[in-house]
Formats: C-alpha cells, structure tokens, sequence
C-alpha cells in the first residue's frame, strides 16, 4: 500500500522545531507522546536521601507521522536533519507500511484521509 | 451574640444608646493576665493545629502517588481521633493533679468551665481549661501524625487507626503525665520544654516499632542496596515544612504557658527568635552537607533539616542564646544527613524521615538542655530512656498484637497497585498519568 | 512609623533618649478591654480570611483539571468583589443601626474612624470599626465561596461573577441584619451564633438555585445512572479542608464579639475547643459510615464531614459541652453521607458537596440551637425559613434573569473542553497530561 | 514551664494548692503596654514569616515543572540565610542607635534581652527586643524572596545564594538604617510605612540587574516575538498569592509597631482594612483590564493585581481612607497589566513578574504617599532615587562580580533539562510525564 | 499473517462511547495513549500574560487494538461511526499488519492471543 | 526487511525486570509509554461520593523496542518470561515489520541504526 508511518523518538526541546520543518515540508498532522527513553544516553546515577540510583530512562518525544510512500524518504530526511544535535541521545525514526487510512470526519481513506 | 453586632455602625452613626450592649472591661490586672495567658494558648493552640496540615502535606508530597490519598485520609483521620481520645480520657490522664506520679486512674471525659465564667471562679494566675485543653490536645496529634509518616505506603488503615487510639488515649497521656503532669520525672528534674521527648521521640519510637514489625516497602531494599522510591510532590513537602516551621512557634512559645507579665512575653520572644533560628540552622546546614557529600543538594534533606533544627530547640528553646540555638538546630540538620541513610542500611524503611527527624533529633535536643544548665545529663537520660522504654515496648506489643489479630499489613499486589485504589478506591490524582 | 523602629537596638545600646519616640501605655482598664476586643476581631478576621484560600483550595481540587484555573480565578475574583461590595454598600446595610427591621435604606460607603482615634471618641465598651468591619467583611465573602464551588465547571465567569456582586453587597447584608443588625429575627428571639443559617445556610440556598437553573454538568447523569466525575487533587482538596478548619476559630472564636473579660476569653476558649471537637466528630463519623456503607472509605466525604462538622456547630458553638459538641459534629458527618448521594438522585449536580456541608448540615446546626436551650424551636424553624425563603428566591429569579439576559452556561464544546482553555486560554497544569 | 501545666485540670479538679505554680499578673499599665505591643510584632512576625511559604508556592507554581524543585531550595535556602546573615551582622547594621545617618560600623551579632526580663529593666514604651529582631528578620526574607523569583530558571544555585547573604546581611540593612534606622532619609522627611521602597523596591532592582547580566531564558524571546513559557501549576500559584495576602496584615499592620493604646490598635485595623481593599482591588481591575484588553481574563495577572495592590498600600496603609485605599491598588492593578508585556518588550525576563509587582508598583506607592500628605513628593523621589541606585548599583557590580568569578548561570544543556535534574538530580513531580 | 494493529486518534470525550461500541463488536480489550494530537483544527492563538502564542496542540486519545484481519474492516467503520462529530479533528484511523501476537500471561499466539 | 518492532504492554512493576532482562539480551534501546489497558482485567467498580462505577483502565505500561529480525523470536521470548506473573492482565507483545530504521545522531541505517 502506498502510504507510511514514520515513527521518530526525539529530544522533547527539538519537537517545534520538527513540527515546523514538517508542516513547511507539508505534513499536514502527527501524534506526539511524551515517552521515556532508554539507550545510550541513559544510565548515569544520582543520589536520593544518601542513596544511589540510575536514572534508566531519559524524557524523550515520540512523534507519529503518516505520509504517503512517495514522501517517507524526504520527511525521515527532515526528521534527522531537525531533530539532530550530534551528541548521543538524538534519537531514531523508524518506518512501517500502513495497510490502510482513514478520516474519521469524512470517511475519506488512504492518501485523501492525511 | 447578636446585639453586639449592632454596635459598632450604631456608633458610627451615632445612633444608638450603648450602655445596652456594652462590654465590660477587664476588673484588675490580675484578669489581664489571665487573659493575655488564656490568648497565648488560643494563638498557639491554633498554630499547632496548622501543623497537623503541615504533616499531611509534608507525608503526601514524600509518599508515591498512588498512596497520596490514603496518606492524606490517615492524617485527617488520626487527627480526628486523637481529639476525640484525648477529650474522652487523655487529658484528665496527663493532667490528674495529684496522683502516684506513674499513672493516673482517672478515666473521666474533660468537661470546660460554665459559660460567662465569674473571673472570682477563674484561675487567675493561669489560662481557662478550656484554651489549655484546646493547645494541649494538639500536641498528642502531633505525635500520632509523626507515626504515619513512618509507616506510609504499606499499612492498613483500621489497624492504624487502632494505634492511634491507642496512643492518644493512653499512651502519650500516662507518659506525659510523669513530666507535665506533676510525676515522678518533673520531680526528679528532667527538663524538656516543649516536648522533644515528650512528643517528638514518644511519636518516633512509635514509629520506629511499627517500622521495625511491618518490614520495608517491597522492593525497598533490593541485593543490599537501597532503592530510592522519590517522593511524588516536593512541592506540597515544602508546603507541609513550612507550615510547620509556622506552627512550631506556637508549639514553643505557647509553652511558656504565660504571656502575663513582661517577664513572660519576653521569653515567648526569645522563644521564637530562637526556634527561627534552629530551623533555619538545619536547614543550611542540610544544604552544604547533602552538597558536600553528595555533590549535589537534596531538597527532602534540606526539609528534613529544618525540622530537626525545630525539633533539637524544642525541648529548651529558652535559655539558649541565638547563637546557641544555631547550634542546636545545626547539629539537628547534621543529624538527619547521616541518619537517613544509616536507617537504610539497617533496613529501616521510614518513608519521610520521621525517625531521623523526631526520634534522634529528639534525643540530641533533650540531651542539650543539659548544657544550657537547665538540668542535668543525668535526668535528661534518665528521661530519655523512660520515654523510650515504655513507648517502645508497648508500642512493640501493640503492633504485634494487631498484626496477630487483622493483620497490619496489606496484601502485596494492593502495595504494588498502590493503597488509592486497593483501600480507598479513588486516587489523589486521577487525571495524571503515573510513571 | 520610621523613627519607633530606631528604638530597640538604641535602647540595647543605651545609646539614645527614649522619651520622643516612647509608645503610650493604655490609659486605663476600659481601654484595655477595647484593645482585647479588636484584637480579637482582627485575629478572628485574618483567620477568616484565611478560609477564603480554603475554598479555592478545596473547588480546586473537586474539580476535573480542565476547569481547575478557572475555579480559581473565580474563587480570588469573587473575594475580592466581596470586599469592595461590602465596602460600598453591605457593611452599612448590615449594620444601620435603628430601621425598620427589614429593610435599611443606607446605601453609603463605609468610613472608619480617624487616624490616631482618642480613647474617649472611641467606643471602649466594644472595639474599632475598622476591626468590625475586617472582620465581618470575611464572611460575606465565605458566603459567596460557597456559591462558586457548587456551580463549579459549567457557569460562565461574568454572569457568576455579577450574581457575587448582588449577593454580598445586596441580599446577604439585607438578610444579615434581620438579625446581626438587630432587625426583627433578633427582637424575635431567633438565635444563630456565628452564621450557620445567616452565612452557610444562604450560600447554600443561592447554590441550590444556581444548580436547578444551570442543570447538571454533560454527562453526569446518563440512563439513570450518575457518573462519578472524581475531583483531579484530592491533595489540594485536603489542604483547603484543614485551611477551612483553622479558619473556623477564627470564624466561631470572634463571633463572641469581646474578649475584655475572663468570662469573654473563657467563652472564647470553650468556641475554640467546641468548634473542633465538632469537626473531629463530623470526620471520624464519615469515615466509619463510608466504611460501612460502601465497604471502602471516601477521602472526599471524610472532608465534607468535618466541613459539615464545622457548619452544624456554628449556629450555636459556645453552650454545648463538649460532648455534646461531638453529637452535634457527629450528625453533621451524617448528614452529608446521606445526601450528598441523595442530591445525585435529584439530578441536583453540586461539584463539591456545598449543599449537603453548608445548606443541609447548617439547617441541622440551626435546629440544635433549641436543643442547648438558647433559642426556643419555633424561633429557629421561623429564621431558617425566612432566610431560605428571601435567598432562595432572589437567588432563583436572578439566575433566570442572568440566563435570559446573557446566558449563563458555557457551550457545550467549551464545556467538554474544559473551562480553562476556553474562557482563560490557559490551564492550571499545562504540563501534565490529562486522562 | 513543667509545673505550670500540672495547674489546669488540678485547678479543675481543686486537688492542689495554687501558689507554688502561680503566673504573675502585668504590674501596671505600662507593662500591659508593651506586653501589647510585643505582642503586635509576634503575631505580625509570624505572618510574614508565612510570606515566605507564599513566595515558596507562587514561585514554584509560576515556573515550568522541570525546575519546580529547584525553586523550592531556593526559597528555604534563602530563608534560612536571611535569618542567620540578619543576626550575624544585618539587625545591628540597619539599627544602629546613632550614627552618621549612611552608614553603621557596627558588626555584631544580635543579642537578646535575658531570661524573664524584669520589668524594671524592659523598654516598657517599646516592646521586646526578641520580638522586634524576629519581625524585622522577617522583612529581609521577603526582599531576598522576591530576587529568586525574577531569575528562575536559569540562575546557578550557589551565586544566587552568595548574592544572598550580601542582600540580606549588609546591602539591605544598610539602605534600610538609613529610614527606619533613623538615618538620613528619616530625617529628611522620607516615609515610607511598612516598605513599598525599603523592602519591595529594593528587592526588584536587585532582581533587575540580575534579570540584565544573566539575560533571558533560552528561547524567551525568538525572532521578536515573547514566546509564553506558562508556569506548570497555577494551584500553586493562586495559593501563594492567598498566602502573600494574609501575610501582608502582619507585614503593614505590625509596622504601626504599637498596639498599647486605643488610638494604637485602631490605627491597626484601620491598616487591616486598607491592605485588604488595596489588594481586592488590585485584582478585580487586573481581570477587568486583562479581560478587555486580551479578551479573556488572565489569572496569573489577577494575581500579580492583588499582590501589586498590596505593594501599592504599603508604603502608606494607614493615613488613607478606604476609598483611597481601593484606588492606590487599583492603579498598581493597571500598572501590573502594562508592564508585564512591557518587560517583555525590553527582553527582561522575570520569570514570575516580580518587577512590575514589586519595584514598579513599589514605586507608585511610595509616590503615592505624597497624595495623602505624609511627605512631599520631593522628599519620596529622593528616597526611591536613593534605594534605586544605591541597591541597582551595588546589585550590578555584585551580579558581574559573580559572573566572572565563578558564572552565574548553568548551561545550555542544564538549562534545557531543567535545573532540577541538572543541580539537584531530583524532581519535584517524578511520576508525572511533563509535555 | 492474520492479524492487525488498528491505531485510531480520536477525541478524548469520544473515548468511553467508541470502547463500549468496540467492546459490543466483540474486541476484548485495547491499548488508550493520551497523546497531542498537531493538524487541521491546531493553530488558534491565545494570550499568555500579554504575549500571544499559537496553540499547536491539541489533547487526543490513540487507541491501539488489534484484531484478526477478518474484523479489521468492522472495527474501522465502528470507530468512524462512533469518533464521528464531523467537526474538524475528529481524527484518523491507521491499520497496520501484525507478523506475531502472543498473550504474555499463556504464551498463546496470533488469534488465540487476542 | 529485516528490522522489527516489537509492542509490548506489561504491569507497570514488571518494567525494571523485563528492561534489565532485554538488556542482558543486547537491546540497547527502547521506548516506554504509560498507558491505559482495557482488556478481560479490566471492569471491577469502585464507589466515589456513593456513586458506582465501573474501572474500565487500568495502568499498564508499553514498551517499542526494535530489533534485528533475527533477535525478534527470543526478544519475544524474553519478554513473556520476565512479564508473566500468571495473573490475569499480563499483557500481549505484538510484532510488526519495520521497513526502514534511522539513527538521528549519525543518520545510519537498519540494524546499524538500532
Ligand atoms: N532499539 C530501539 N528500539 C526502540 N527505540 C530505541 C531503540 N534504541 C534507542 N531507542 C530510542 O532512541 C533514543 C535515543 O537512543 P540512544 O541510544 O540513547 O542515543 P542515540 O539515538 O544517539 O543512539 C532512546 O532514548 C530510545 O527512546
Ligand atoms: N498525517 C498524520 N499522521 C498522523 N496523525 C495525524 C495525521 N494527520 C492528523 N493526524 C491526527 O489526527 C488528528 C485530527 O486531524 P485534523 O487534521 O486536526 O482533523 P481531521 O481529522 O478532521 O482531518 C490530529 O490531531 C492528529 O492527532
Ligand atoms: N486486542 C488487543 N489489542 C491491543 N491491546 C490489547 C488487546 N487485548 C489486551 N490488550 C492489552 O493487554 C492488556 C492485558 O490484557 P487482559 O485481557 O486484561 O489480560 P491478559 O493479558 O491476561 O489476557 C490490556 O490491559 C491491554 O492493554
């Protein structure tokens, strides 16, 4: 089928700045969700009341996008362009197919309901 | 009452007769100072209740938030019932006038003088026993607030609240009979003013037997390290701390138990200022030991530090100068920074500190009175020890029996899914997504 | 006041002569007792004042976090209002002095007396205007907190807001001085203390004529059942109950209008220890009662209890024991168990439980006057019905004429997005996602 | 003060002889005199102590919740260091009994009265020097309060404290000695009641020159436009303001510094009054304006009215009437809706609006004072010049001091994380996900 | 494989009303995410303390549910006749293929998972 | 392709073991989201202020973790054994096909990007 979603986990202060790049790119929509993040950046300890801990998860943004195929190879390009700081913890995006889309208003599908 | 409403417009207006109406003065300055003393306990009394807020505040900001509201609901509860016991039994049992100086027999309800008291019936050179049973009976559900914070997170309601009951009826009544009753203690010249062993300890060695017979939050103590499980409001915790930074003027300076003569309201003065300081001592010093050893500061230890400032002026917030009272507050915020952790290492799970702060900043408050010359090590420890044996032990016994009898302890996956849900059937915050 | 601050530390030096900024002591006894009595009012006042960020603090946290800024917003708006209301016109429609018992035609500001007043241009048999006026300016403004919580999340912010302004400068004084004024209810014999009929009862009333014409929130009562829409902080919710509480002393305490004399002062300590045996008694009863009732217990109906408490003892908190203090408390918590519930039957939808707490328990508290003998039975059932009647009345034809002139719900879309977004465009926890 | 507890309930059960526990009656009416008026600065001193806490909620609910936690150790840190840096050198310092009138050498600690003052040795015009120290300890704690708001967000623990202990140990006593310690101003015909300038003021232009050398948070202002960073809890907020309210009758009614007299304490309730119109309205025209102006009302400006009605009021709460009262808040209201965007404009950023409420506002009172004839204009405008360059000045130096020797603000990266994670390691909202 | 994911975002007072609906076809249960949802209906702009800002975001709910393949079309209609206001933001719904289901609690694949 | 997604939704106190457990496996990354479940556990009711109602959610965490197709089989394998408490509401794992993977930081790809 010939539309996408593009799921990308970013550093929460890059979200306006994607949400621009998207919206000028044409993105008409996307879901964002406060997640919490684990990888490489993760991991370092603090103190609470004299006791160590390791902050495991890191705030992260999850921002769920769906695009037609033609336009997935370009919006994960602006993605990693915005979204980039170059230190660890920037983040991935992953793309899957969608078998299907609909407009909940208007009943409209697929490429007519982004 | 009503009429009297009616004059102050009338006044203005100059309308009205007013000898109708009129209030009389006082008769002598003998009623003065019976009223000004009567004030003292009104004032203070309505500042220690503040602290039964501060302590709810305190306990639901360091609790997580899926106990906030049963944390919430003991500390309303507890309050409630420790007036109620104390009305019923506790303070004819504290205060039996003349007695054997160990316990009181005297299981009588209070009953307050007649209403439009004739100043010839009145105490002159005291307060009405209606304002000294309003101030007093705020103190015994100080302590009981101090066991809930303690046993946060993991007890029952009911057998909680059987505790409680317990304690302000007759525990902490008998107890403080010994001292502030007249008994043998006061007698052999054990000293502690406002109740840092009286109160503070008496609620942290409660709390510590309940610690001791509950056993640890689960997932508390994890392969021999600690897993801190951070309070769920800071905010509020700072709320609750300053509440009762405010209240303990009232729980200091209403101990002066006079405020008739310029002699008495000098020292409720002295009194503040130097409980301010001890506060403000902890504090600080909290803050530079948590930066120094930890590299970074800790709030709940710079709370926690405040009120073992509090807490180490109590038992003598009068003879010391201000700068001994800095140094009695500071070696308070000294004693929760090494304290807190030491209690994690023993396995100890005090869920806000209780013990730290009101059980062995307690103990260091009672201990310099000594220095102060108010009394000697002797009695102090002596005083100490009394207070500790007894509510521990019974406190122990207590525990044991109402974990024999209904359990004291809920189920594990009620702990796991949080006491809101399980025991109350609501949350604190149902809107907000937990983590 | 500059130069006075100079004198302590001058005088810990001894370094200046004292006579030019020396303060006057009292002139005499008489004045001693005028000095008690105002001290009382502004103690009592700012306690009463106090009350006001209970409410806030309470509707803030029985309300649903999309409405939870505008609930405040209202809550200091109509505090406010109250105050200037009062000022302009209330105070001295209150308080005319002689008229004819219903109605005073006395629509001027409220002026108090000059700086610096002289002891024998002041009326020493009372207190200052200045203090009379703080203090009871406090509960007009309670009087209206009461309004804003029951209407909470569906009225608009102008036309409440409009309803604030009649009420506390017009209706409630009226009402006010058939008996604090010393209009007919009082030469009738009606008595009520401190405001349970005259402050809770007619907020009560003017919030039940409110919640018929306004109707229930969307979605509260659907195919016969009703929809719990659980409060979004209980935290916040608690805190305004303690805050309500200690502000009760002050409420009940300076009703007793002196403080010059032991009688004064001692009735004035028996208020204060009444007041909070009621509360105690109204929480502990609800808490057992939802225990019973519902197998779990309801933190919110253990607030609404000792509120319920507060209200049923303040028509009359100075003649009862206090045993007899706790069964007047004790019924309060009653009280609202039952009715909060039954008021649901009644598609009556009242957010926080104001009607139950302040019209229901304080009817209750009314009757009890004739039960400690200070008003006859009949007295008391003629002013309660006077005061439901005028209030409920005027109440219902203002809202109507509010609803047809400007309406007074909001949209359903504002209503189902929240009051925040739509009339502030801005919300109480913008951070925290909602459920 | 054991025995003295034991009278009561002896008393009520007649069981003991009297004397031995007997409180003294005041010995004339001098001594009822300043037992009043030490008194007056007890009760004043611990409201404005509860300022504190209200700065504490207002700040920590007007920033974003990754800092929230890190607000809060400010405001206990800074407390506590302005009572230990306030009788380290500060009390001494702004009260020095005579000098050149600039500035006092006079670094020494303050020292108390003795235990149980003999009324033969007492300031019997006066009042206690331990009840003087706490109230004026509580006015620094305020101006330093008002500092940590304006550079939230961004500043670095540490500097901000260091700059601390120079406000509240010399910067403000100096500048304070020279009204209220009798300096040069006073003597010039300044006035300033209760501290629009001395303390308020002062505190913005601190805030001020910081809010300049530390520069906008990150992403403030961008390509122009304000960019709202909307506080995380308006809860909070709201309570802090109620809080800030209550505290001020202790703050401008304890300024009247005397209550022994008639003439005294009607001044007092007549200041009571005021400061509660002067706030009403405040608010009211902040909702007004901000509702005509924005078209939907702003709470946290009704908020910021409130509090600048009450900034507006204090440096003459007593000579006006209350109509007079009403439009001196009124106008700080207005002044808080102009200038808060107006800040903006300039790129100052003040986190919680601290300028405009408290240095602009600040003032417009103090020139106000003029209008009710308690100084000449000329007279007020050489007491704000005064304090605005002597603390602007010394506030910039101390500020770029910082910066080069140790840099006062934290890094991007900690900065976009929040100062919470990055300073302390903790959060004041751990389980709930911020958007 | 027979199996699908169907991710709907719909607004949040619709929730209660399309669960008893989905619950009524037969789907035994769902995963609810509060999200903010960015398209058509963002943008308005309102007053914060003097300075304007647009509100990009809006409050909605994802519903995650999977179901067997033959259901799927069923399922989406439900959604869009009970999400439906035919205001704008009503919302999109997105279906997606499942390659493995597995019932955590027994192990049970695919059908037998759901 | 060969990188896959894997949802899980799990107790909420069975994040740490299952985090650690995925660890030891080599995942070097996932995504956290709480979340409400609605499924068989679901439905008990509660009274608040004497009114009844049914608890329709209940807290369940969910976990995205991408993997190597390859990894995917004992990643699910893991999952199940360190979530399982035998209860009723343990939760479901779910597999999707991801058809491109992205690092932000370094813009590699697929298996390299994870
Ligand atoms: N295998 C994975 N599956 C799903 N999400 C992942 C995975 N690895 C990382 N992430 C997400 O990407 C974020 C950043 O990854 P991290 O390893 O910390 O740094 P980087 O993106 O620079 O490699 C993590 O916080 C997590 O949310
Ligand atoms: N391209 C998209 N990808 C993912 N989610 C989208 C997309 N477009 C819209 N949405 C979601 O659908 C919601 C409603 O879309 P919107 O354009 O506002 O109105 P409508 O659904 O009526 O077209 C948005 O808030 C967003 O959560
Ligand atoms: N069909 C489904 N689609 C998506 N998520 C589901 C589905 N069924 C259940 N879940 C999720 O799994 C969780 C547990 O399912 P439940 O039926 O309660 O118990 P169990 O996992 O033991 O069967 C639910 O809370 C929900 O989050």
């Amino acid at each position: 089928m010939n539309v996408k979603l593009i799921i990308a986990t970013i550093k929460p202060f890059k979200l306006d700045e994607v949400r621009q790049a998207l919206t000028s790119a044409g993105v008409t929509g996307m879901m964002v969700t406060e997640i919490k993040g684990f990888g490489a950046q993760s991991g370092h300890t603090e103190i609470y009341r004299g006791a160590e801990y390791a902050v495991n998860f890191v705030p992260k943004i999850k921002i769920e996008v769906v695009v037609p195929a033609s336009m997935a190879e370009q919006i994960v390009e602006i993605i990693t362009k915005n979204a980039q700081t170059g230190k660890i913890g920037d983040g991935k995006i992953f793309v899957l197919d969608v078998s299907q889309a609909v407009r909940v208003r208007t009943g409209e599908t697929n490429e007519d309901a982004l | 009452m009503t009429l009297k409403r009616l004059i102050p417009t009338a006044v203005l207006l100059a309308a009205l007769p007013m000898g109708a109406w009129a209030n009389d003065p006082p008769g002598s300055l003998e009623e003065v100072g019976y009223i000004m003393t009567t004030l003292l306990f009104l004032v203070g009394g309505f500042l220690v209740f503040w602290m039964a807020a501060g302590f709810a505040m305190l306990e639901a900001g360091l609790v997580r938030s899926k106990n906030v509201a049963m944390q919430l609901t003991k500390n309303m509860a507890l309050f409630s019932i420790a007036a109620l016991m104390y009305w019923l039994v506790g303070f004819n049992l504290m205060y039996p006038g003349e007695f054997n100086g160990y316990i009181a027999f005297n299981f009588v309800p209070t009953v307050l003088e007649p209403v439009g008291l004739d100043s010839a019936a009145a105490t002159l050179d005291y307060a009405s026993v209606g304002s000294d049973f309003f101030f007093q009976l705020m103190f015994v559900a100080a302590t009981a607030s101090i066991v809930s914070g303690a046993l946060a997170e993991r007890i029952k309601l009911w057998p909680f609240l059987i505790f409680v009951v317990v304690l302000t009826g007759i525990m902490y009544p008998i107890s403080g009979s010994w001292q502030w009753g007249g008994g043998w203690l006061s007698k052999l010249g054990f000293s502690d003013f406002a109740g840092s062993t009286i109160v503070h300890s008496v609620g942290g060695w409660a709390a510590l037997a309940g610690a001791l017979v509950l056993g640890p939050r689960i997932g508390k103590y994890k392969d021999g390290r600690t897993v801190p499980m951070p309070g769920s409001n800071l905010a509020l915790a700072t709320l609750g701390t300053f509440i009762l930074w405010l209240g303990w003027f009232g729980f200091n300076g209403g101990s002066q138990l006079a405020m008739g003569t310029v002699g008495d309201i000098t020292d409720v003065s002295r009194i503040f200022a130097n409980t301010n300081m001890a506060a403000a001592a902890g504090s600080v010093v909290a803050l530079i030991l948590t930066q120094i050893l930890y590299k970074k500061p800790d709030l709940t230890m710079v709370l926690n530090g405040a009120l073992a400032g509090l807490v180490s002026i109590t038992a003598e917030p009068l003879a010391p100068s201000l700068a001994g009272s800095i140094l009695i507050g500071a070696v308070g915020g000294v004693i929760v920074v090494i304290t807190v952790p030491l209690l994690d290492k023993l396995k100890i799970d005090d869920v806000v500190g209780a013990i730290p702060v009101h059980l062995i900043a307690g103990i260091w408050g009672t201990i310099a009175v000594a220095f102060s010359g108010s009394a000697t090590i002797g009695a102090q420890i002596t005083g100490i020890l009394a207070y500790g044996v007894f509510t521990f032990v019974i406190s122990l016994v207590l525990w044991f029996v109402l974990k024999a009898v209904m359990g004291i302890r809920v189920s594990e996956e009620d702990e796991i899914n949080g006491l809101d849900m399980a025991e109350l059937g609501m949350e604190a915050y149902p809107e907000f997504s937990k983590g």
